[in-house]
């Protein structure tokens, strides 16, 4: 390290002058967070845009159909000469589908989501997991043609009164669409919860079943409802498996076996059919479209809010 | 399961006899011999012997990473939650070998209440923590879980403390409160051993002495393993201790003769504190 | 291909369909040797959103679609809109059509139905709920009815010139897709849906039509029968393509597209399931296109 | 003075072993239950379809005819698609996610914020599809042309990249930042060089997520109204397109009327799911790759 | 900007007098002047009043959690990346208060290097790593690059065992060459003071002795502060020693004044070991 020839170099005076020189940097470093906020809050106009997009339509909805008729109304036929728009046909299709699912995936998703946090060894976990994770990935349109081309002819062996489109086929494929959400979710509430709890309950002599049926299940209730709720709003929305599986038709009933139109099959009828502007019939696309946003939105926070607890539990 | 009820008569003999002929040598609960024990590779504990006598404090001590949690661990077979874990060699829990394919473990963690070095509550009320180990063995009756809490707490010397508060979160006590809760909760299932690792060592020292003083209370009719990295501790409120290095057990002993005039070199040089 | 329009040459860019659902399979075939055969760069897309829909989006400020199929004539107030927007439509009949009266394989029973049973089975004020009340015999098993919805031209040629505008039964099951009716009854026992010709014979195996007796007795839907002074004449109906003469003018390949149109409805009608029509009018379509063809040159 | 009566214990005991048993049982069986049904999808998808996958399904342009029907144009139309997507999402998810992470202070604009990316990604495919018909479609007078397919896509899998990328950000170790400003570089500087190229592996496998949601989302195009017969393909991002999920929708349906529909649903489905496990083993190959470096 | 040439300027003026007249008092680098600082409402820091000379080492010592670190990062501002921080008092650096608002802290930390606890090279090559800070300010060429990198590496005692795996990334190396690499990367630019956060309790003794013979080969050309536990370090390898306890300065004087013979009571319990 000799003093001579390490200050050849003058590094430091190279740097001095190029800072007198280019000035860009400091300009970069003003715009960028400005420009940055800007990139983020378009992120958010879309949550804004979708709520002024349905609400301004809906109004004018409202504007011909009351309040009361639409939400109470139990007779829906937007297309005929006499139009009626209850939305109640289709909020019993969307309830009685998700219903469904959920009735499928609650109870397995949970149950495989024990069992790989509680039960599995970490390799067979760890090749199960990732084939889970398979089953979340296929596309909604796959599960449709499956629901529709498969497992609804599949029911109709067992069930003859079952209708070629039904409500039943779809929420159950929609339930397992749902379980790798349910499963993952709850594996992930259920493994933080602290070992120090399992061990505090086996050392008492209980079982794995009663450690996690009475400790850990508790422990990590609101994760698992969390993931619960997620998948109710999930249920809600799903569009294409229903829009294929369950036909169109817009009776109010809760019997399964028949054709039922949920909220989002609605829409894909309604613009896929006519979608000409500033007819009651257009407006009412997005009355249903603000109902269903609601009804998701609603469900997304109370998730939020109760994973948020969750979080600061212990 | 036979075997447990008859070990549990065996040990009543066993106590009548001792209170009728006290200078007998004293019951052995666990007989420990040549266990070995490997993480994986890594072997943690290397042929140990050593046999715990009933109604006894028997205190381990060692640096860290001697093992000493790793044995109290197998002693109810808690360590083989780890998976890479590997044994060789018995350990005797009142004459049957717990290693056995038809021992229970179940059964046998029953009999054996742990404490752990911080304190471990579930998140539930303190009185469905102490409720907690009656019911998952069948206890339901209001009547009688109402008596066990009380009874457990009073054992643990915290009944004063909480009796007020049974229905609230056990979260919103005071760590040694804790504690002495999850004490009283492995009280609740009238235990055989206890063993506790570390058990004030995440306390402040009021509340250690609270435990500690506990301690002297439970080995009236509790035979209890205690590890504890403190000496003080140790030759307080232990009959015997045993010293771990490295996996092996160095010494056991009567506590007083350890800290007074141990055999070994490394034990001496552990309690005047040159290494550890 | 050297029949197509007449400066066809490599001509690009879009044509727009959208409208009937009867119509679709026989514009979608028109369509697809049209851009094999005659222009490769130009785009022809189908839709089917119905006769109804279909003129919804084709009546649009500053023009909707170029061409609006249909089972129906084009309707007073439709045309008045056109008016009122400034589009020229011209109507250009393609094919004819008869609405078929479709029942299950299994359904052994109603193989021939009097006209007015048909009605009936569709009227809300007859009352008909069981195939028994229809006629004596027929299993006492509720009829299950479909149609398609009210986007369709179909329906609306049905309820208005077979049913005379009376309410239809409340259960029909109406449907946006044909795929779904054909669905719905090749897999119901009990029942009875209607739609244009085309849909039934492509699914002969899977559907049986029903024989009308329109008073002389039973005939067989047919391309023989479905004639506009055919046996089957009642429930013949002609299917139209209309075309926004104003995007004829301003897009040189939707003349072309429409010319081509015209000159091969006939084969096409024929491979499609639509009746054919005498020559001679389809090439009266033909020579007013090319008319406007020459004036849209002239202009140039 | 005894409560706990060991003789009752030690009859329970057998009884709550098996019934911890049959639960294990009934807990692996669950788990399976899900990969039973994978399998059966993915058996009768390939039963159906693979005899129909060959050269010519894959290159041809869509007919009416089964046999003649290709599907090369929905794959165009998936990439071009794709091409719009993939920019748009990158560059708005990964300049929220910087925002976020590096720039926003921790306050009630950044939960706002935050929330609402959250509540962005619970909201239903088909909303966003309403979203970009009515501001795309309609609004900016596109028409259902890739680039607002592209658009509405892109807003629909946004979340999905901002969330992976502020996790990336975030598992960037904050010693890497302090050596950069030690060394006197700027606030930028210091993203740009030092915190970017770190989180970047992760940031990767967000978007190949979320594109591979975009290759298999079906019904916000649905709602945008892809035509079900455009036989040409796209050449810009200003065409008219299909894409392979449109694809098989309308197949699907169709299929009551021409039966080999069915089999082109499936074949088409095939050649889907193949696409997506392709994206996915990169994602998982760029997550292995790059885990835990530091 | 001016600013700091100004100080530059002086500095080499500085130098000069120096080496002409090698008895004067030596310059004064840091002049900190009644330093507060508070993370939220915790005080780490508490009227602290530090002079700091050129071209010597000066050591902080202190019990854990008594303010070293923090006050390392204040010199260099580093410190206020926690969004908590405030300051109170003067930190001069060569005559002018960093904390002015005219002050630019990307200056300031361009003229005051800093290695820290753990090695922390970027994940990129070994190359890479070094001309990162050049970069940053501008310089571009290759052929100068190349020069800065082996004078730095050089500098830092690490040529030669990585003179041939330039390209090769930095994570490859052993936790001594990281941390010799760290310090050849602060040294690229040139620094006037170099800041050292314990940079050696994260090796082995062989590597630590490496970098405190760097330490001392750097003092010639660089002023020095360096926080270190290691007490045997400090009296090794510096001039003067600070130090700290709960955040105030109790004593700071010559390194060999300090650990022989030191004014305050609280320094010799420190120092012998009675605490922390
Ligand atoms: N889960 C584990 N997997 C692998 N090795 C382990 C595990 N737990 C402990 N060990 C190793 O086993 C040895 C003994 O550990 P053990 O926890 O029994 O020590 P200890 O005496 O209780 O120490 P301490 O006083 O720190 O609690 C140690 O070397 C430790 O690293
Ligand atoms: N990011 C932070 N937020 C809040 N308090 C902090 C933070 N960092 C340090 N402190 C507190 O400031 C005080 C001084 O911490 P500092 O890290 O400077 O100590 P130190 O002397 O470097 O200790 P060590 O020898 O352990 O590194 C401590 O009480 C610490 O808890
Ligand atoms: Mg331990
Ligand atoms: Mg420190
Ligand atoms: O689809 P339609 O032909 O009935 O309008």
């Amino acid at each position: 390290m000799e003093n001579g020839q390490g200050r050849d170099l003058k590094v430091r005076e190279m740097i001095q002058q190029n800072k007198n020189t280019v000035n860009v940097t400091s300009v970069t470093e003003t715009i960028m967070p400005k420009f940055l906020l800007v990139v983020a809050i378009i992120s958010i106009l879309t949550t804004i845009g979708i709520l002024i997009t349905l609400l301004t339509e809906t109004v004018y909805f409202f504007r011909d159909v009351s309040f009361i008729e639409f939400f109470t109304g139990t007779e829906l036929s937007p297309l005929g000469t006499n139009a009626k728009f209850g939305i109640l046909p289709l909020v019993t299709g969307t309830v009685i589908s998700s219903t469904i699912a959920m009735l499928v995936a609650i109870p397995i998703g949970l149950m495989s989501a024990i069992y790989l946090s509680e039960y599995a060894s970490e390799r067979v976990r760890r090749t199960l997991k990732p084939l889970l994770e398979i089953l979340a990935g296929i596309p909604t349109i796959v599960y449709g043609f499956f629901a529709f081309t498969f497992v609804t002819p599949l029911l109709r062996t067992f069930i003859p009164g079952l209708e070629p489109t039904n409500i039943l086929s779809p929420g159950l494929v929609m339930g397992v669409m749902i379980i790798p959400m349910i499963a993952s979710l709850s594996e992930d509430a259920m493994s933080s919860v602290p070992n120090a709890m399992r061990e505090g309950a086996l050392a008492l002599g209980a079982t794995k079943l009663e450690t996690t049926w009475r400790v850990v299940i508790p422990a990590a209730m609101s994760g698992i409802v969390a993931s619960f709720v997620l998948g109710i709003s999930r249920a809600i929305g799903e569009t294409m498996i229903v829009t294929i599986a369950s036909g169109s038709s817009k009776n109010f009933t809760f019997d399964v076996t028949q054709s039922m139109q949920t909220m989002t099959a609605y829409i894909v009828e309604v613009t896929g059919g006519e979608a000409a502007a500033g007819s009651t019939l257009y407006y009412s696309l997005y009355a249903v479209a603000m109902t269903l946003f609601v009804f998701t939105l609603i469900m997304n926070l109370i998730a939020q809010y109760i994973s948020k607890r969750f979080r600061e539990g212990y | 399961m036979a075997v447990l009820t008859e070990n549990k008569q065996e040990k009543k003999q066993g106590k009548n006899q001792n209170t009728e002929s006290s200078n007998n040598e004293k019951k052995i609960v666990y007989d420990t011999k040549n266990l070995n024990l490997w993480y994986g590779d890594d072997q943690a504990l290397k042929e140990i012997n050593l046999q715990i006598a009933e109604n006894e404090v028997t205190a381990i001590i060692g640096p860290s990473g001697c093992g000493k949690s790793t044995y109290l661990k197998t002693l109810n077979r808690m360590v083989e939650l780890i998976p890479v874990v590997r044994t060789s060699g018995e350990i005797l829990y009142r004459g049957k070998n717990i290693f056995d394919k038809s021992f229970k473990v179940e059964a046998l963690r029953t009999n054996v209440g742990m404490v752990f070095q911080k304190p471990n509550p579930f998140p539930k009320s303190i009185y469905d923590n102490i409720a907690y180990g009656p019911r998952v063995h069948g206890i339901r009756d209001k009547k009688i879980l109402d008596e066990i809490v009380e009874k457990s707490l009073r054992g643990a010397a915290i009944w004063n403390e909480v009796k007020d508060r049974l229905k609230e979160n056990a979260y919103g006590m005071s760590g040694g409160q804790q504690q002495r809760l999850c004490i009283a909760r492995c009280l609740a299932i009238e235990p055989d051993v206890i063993l506790m690792d570390e058990p004030t060592s995440a306390l402040d020292p009021i509340s250690t002495l609270k435990v500690e003083e506990l301690i002297q209370e439970l080995k009236k009719n509790y035979s209890i393993i205690i590890v504890t990295h403190n000496m003080q501790q140790a030759a307080r409120i232990s009959d015997k201790t045993a010293f771990f290095l490295s996996g092996e057990v160095i010494e056991f002993t009567n506590t007083s003769k350890m800290f007074s005039n141990p055999d070994k070199k490394e034990t001496e040089d552990y309690i005047t504190g040159r290494f550890g | 291909g050297n029949d197509g329009g007449g400066e066809g040459e490599g001509l690009e860019g879009s044509v727009v369909i959208d409208g009937s659902g009867t119509v679709y399979p026989l514009m979608s075939r028109l369509a697809e040797d049209y851009m094999i055969n005659e222009q490769e760069n130009v785009s022809v897309e189908v839709s089917r959103s119905g006769t109804s829909a279909g003129f919804k989006k084709f009546l649009v400020e500053g023009g909707g679609t170029d061409f609006n199929n249909a089972s129906r004539h084009i309707k007073e107030e439709e045309l008045a809109e056109a008016e009122k927007l400034g589009i020229n439509v011209k109507e250009l009949k393609a094919a004819l059509d008869g609405i078929t009266i479709v029942v299950n394989k299994e359904n052994d029973w109603a193989t021939e139905l009097t006209q007015q049973e048909v009605i009936d089975i569709f009227l809300a004020s007859a009352n008909k709920k069981n195939w028994s009340d229809v006629r004596e015999g027929f299993p006492n098993e509720p009829i299950q009815t479909y149609g398609p919805n009210e986007n369709h031209g179909t329906y609306e040629f049905f309820w208005e010139t077979i049913i005379g505008e009376q309410d239809l039964v409340d259960n029909i099951n109406l449907q946006q897709d044909y795929a779904t009716l054909v669905d719905l009854v090749t897999k119901q026992k009990n029942a009875i849906g209607f739609f244009g010709y085309g849909y039934y014979e492509s699914n002969k195996d899977k559907l049986n039509a029903v024989k009308i007796d329109f008073g002389d007795g039973p005939v067989e839907p047919s391309l023989d029968t479905i004639k506009e002074d055919g046996a089957y004449a009642p429930f013949t109906r002609p299917v139209f393509t209309y075309l926004n003469e104003g995007m004829a003018k301003e897009k040189p390949q939707v003349l072309d597209f429409a010319i081509y149109a015209m000159k091969n409805a006939g084969t096409a009608a024929q491979e499609t399931g639509f009746a054919p029509l005498p020559e001679e009018e389809l090439q009266s379509s033909v020579d007013y296109l090319e008319g406007l063809n020459e004036t849209n040159e002239t202009k140039e | 003075m005894k409560y706990v009566d060991t003789a009752q214990v030690q009859k329970n005991m057998n009884g709550r072993l098996l019934t911890n048993r049959l639960m294990k049982v009934l807990f692996l069986i669950s788990t399976l239950l899900g990969l039973i049904v994978l399998i059966v999808l993915f058996y009768r998808v390939l039963a159906d379809g693979l005899g129909w996958i060959n050269l010519d399904f894959l290159t041809n342009k869509l007919s009416t005819d089964a046999e003649r029907a290709g599907i090369m144009g929905a794959i165009l139309g998936t990439l071009w698609l794709m091409l719009v997507v993939a920019p748009v999402t990158m560059f708005l998810g990964i300049g929220t996610a910087i925002y976020l992470e590096e720039y926003a202070k921790k306050g009630r604009f950044q939960s706002f914020i935050q929330t609402n990316i959250a509540n962005l990604a619970g909201v239903p495919s088909i909303v966003f599809g309403i979203l970009g018909l009515t501001v795309f479609v309609r609004g900016m007078g596109l028409g259902n042309i890739v680039l607002a397919g592209g658009l509405t896509m892109a807003l629909l899998v946004l979340p999905v990249v901002v969330v992976a990328s502020q996790e990336a950000l975030r598992a960037v170790p904050q010693f890497l930042r302090e050596a950069s400003y030690g060394m006197g570089a700027t606030k930028w500087q210091t993203i740009k060089k030092v915190v970017l190229p770190a989180a970047i592996p992760g940031i990767l496998t967000g978007i190949i997520l979320a594109l591979s949601r975009a290759v298999g989302e079906t019904a916000p195009l649905v709602v945008i109204g892809i035509p079900a017969l455009l036989i040409p393909f796209p050449d810009t991002i200003f065409d008219k397109f299909t894409v392979l999920p449109m694809q098989i929708y309308y197949w699907t349906i169709d299929s009551a009327l021409v039966a080999e529909y069915a089999n082109l649903a499936a074949a088409t489905i095939v050649v889907l799911l193949v696409v997506l496990l392709i994206m996915n083993s990169i994602a998982v190959i760029i997550r292995n790759k790059f885990q835990k470096r530091y």
